[in-house]
């Protein structure tokens, strides 16, 4: 599973994109970013205030229910100021 | 029809290829959004999701014309560093009458602003900071949800 | 600033011109009239009224800018003869925020519609007539009498 | 007193612009259209239907009890069709 990180998430996780493998059980955004949190040091700030983090799978919008599979992209940030 | 560029763009050019040879065209409405300075802005740095940028701006643009009856339509969006007053996004909207072609544009906007995947930072005299998204911005989308 | 001519216009140099080195600006909002054949349109010739014509675009450009936070503004409307594709009118309205903007813009195309002395003459396959006024242009004026 | 006429008034007038001096009764734009009318032929056909002829005294729109003097500039047209 590939993650993307963008804007101040990137800054704070220290890179841009890192392939992970979590346990099959980590099936939904929520938990993959329950997990991810769990990781290390900069994982759990990144998501320390879940509030002002959006996320997106595939190059959607997604939300903390929404399924992830192996293989998927899934990328975290703050919310978008397009236009 | 939808570009994301590093590269100005010149809006009057893009109307007129726009609405060339097409008579039916009574209206177009467009908008430039430029790099604003409050007050020692040195530069804005937009960095973008590429793919899910071009996604969501041919989603946005569909959306636009299962509304409105428009003839033509275009939406370019910059990224890279831009300075105060350099333009950032040009949507134009062209319809057989003008207050679809004002509506369409005024929407386009309203849903780039929330739907596009864009984050803005900004070089000032005391350093470095990510533009914060707008609560007003969100009002601004809602407000077509009645209209779909 | 308005302009009656008889010349077409370059709205990207309009626009530019419009907002360059005001870096308060963080939208332009335009929109350009354009001559539409329904079937058969050979020209259109506008007349106008020498001297009221400026007064009422003068006039029209000075409400919206004390009913909107305007930086600048433009009409630029075209007399004489043209054909289907033509641009006949252009205005342009810059502010701080995209909403006044547009707001402005769309209110000056209405009260031109119904406020500015021109009168529009069709040649099409079975000779001339005189377009006439439309009850949705008045409408269309009459919705910014509440906001005013 | 200038009078205009344009669009299809000046087409059924047959002429752009006269000067007229109507007696000093004649105090109003109403007055004003009521004594043109009586003036001819061509004047009466102009001033057939009111409900479509808009007018404009020294340049502003103008109503039917909108006062005219001696040296005004009247105009009459259909309503416009500017934009």
């Amino acid at each position: 599973m590939k993650i993307l990180y963008f804007a101040w998430l990137r800054d704070k996780a220290g890179c841009s994109e890192r392939d992970v493998a979590p346990p099959p059980g980590v099936a939904t955004v929520g938990a993959l970013i329950d997990w991810l949190a769990a990781q290390d040091e900069r994982q759990a700030e990144v998501f320390a205030d879940r509030s002002v983090v959006r996320s997106a799978v595939n190059q959607d919008f997604a939300e903390a229910d929404t399924p992830v599979c192996p293989g998927d992209e899934v990328a975290f940030f703050p919310p978008v100021t397009g236009g | 029809m939808i570009r994301v560029q590093r590269e100005a763009f010149d809006a009057g050019r893009e109307i007129a290829a726009l609405t060339a040879d097409n008579t039916r065209i009574g209206g177009v409405a467009s908008f430039v959004g430029l790099v604003r300075d409050l007050g020692g802005l040195r530069s804005m740095t937009l960095e973008h999701y590429p793919g899910m940028t071009e996604r969501q701006l041919e989603r946005i643009e569909a959306e636009a014309r299962r509304r409105w009856p428009l003839e033509a339509s275009l939406i370019v969006h910059r990224y890279g560093r831009l300075e105060p007053g350099d333009p950032i996004v040009l949507t134009v909207t062209a319809s057989a009458h003008r207050q679809a072609a004002f509506d369409a544009c005024n929407f386009l906007m309203d849903w780039l602003k929330t739907e596009a995947p864009f984050w803005k930072r900004e070089e000032g005299a005391n350093g470095e900071c990510w533009v914060a998204a707008r609560t007003d911005d969100d009002a601004a989308r809602e407000r077509w949800r009645g209209s779909g």
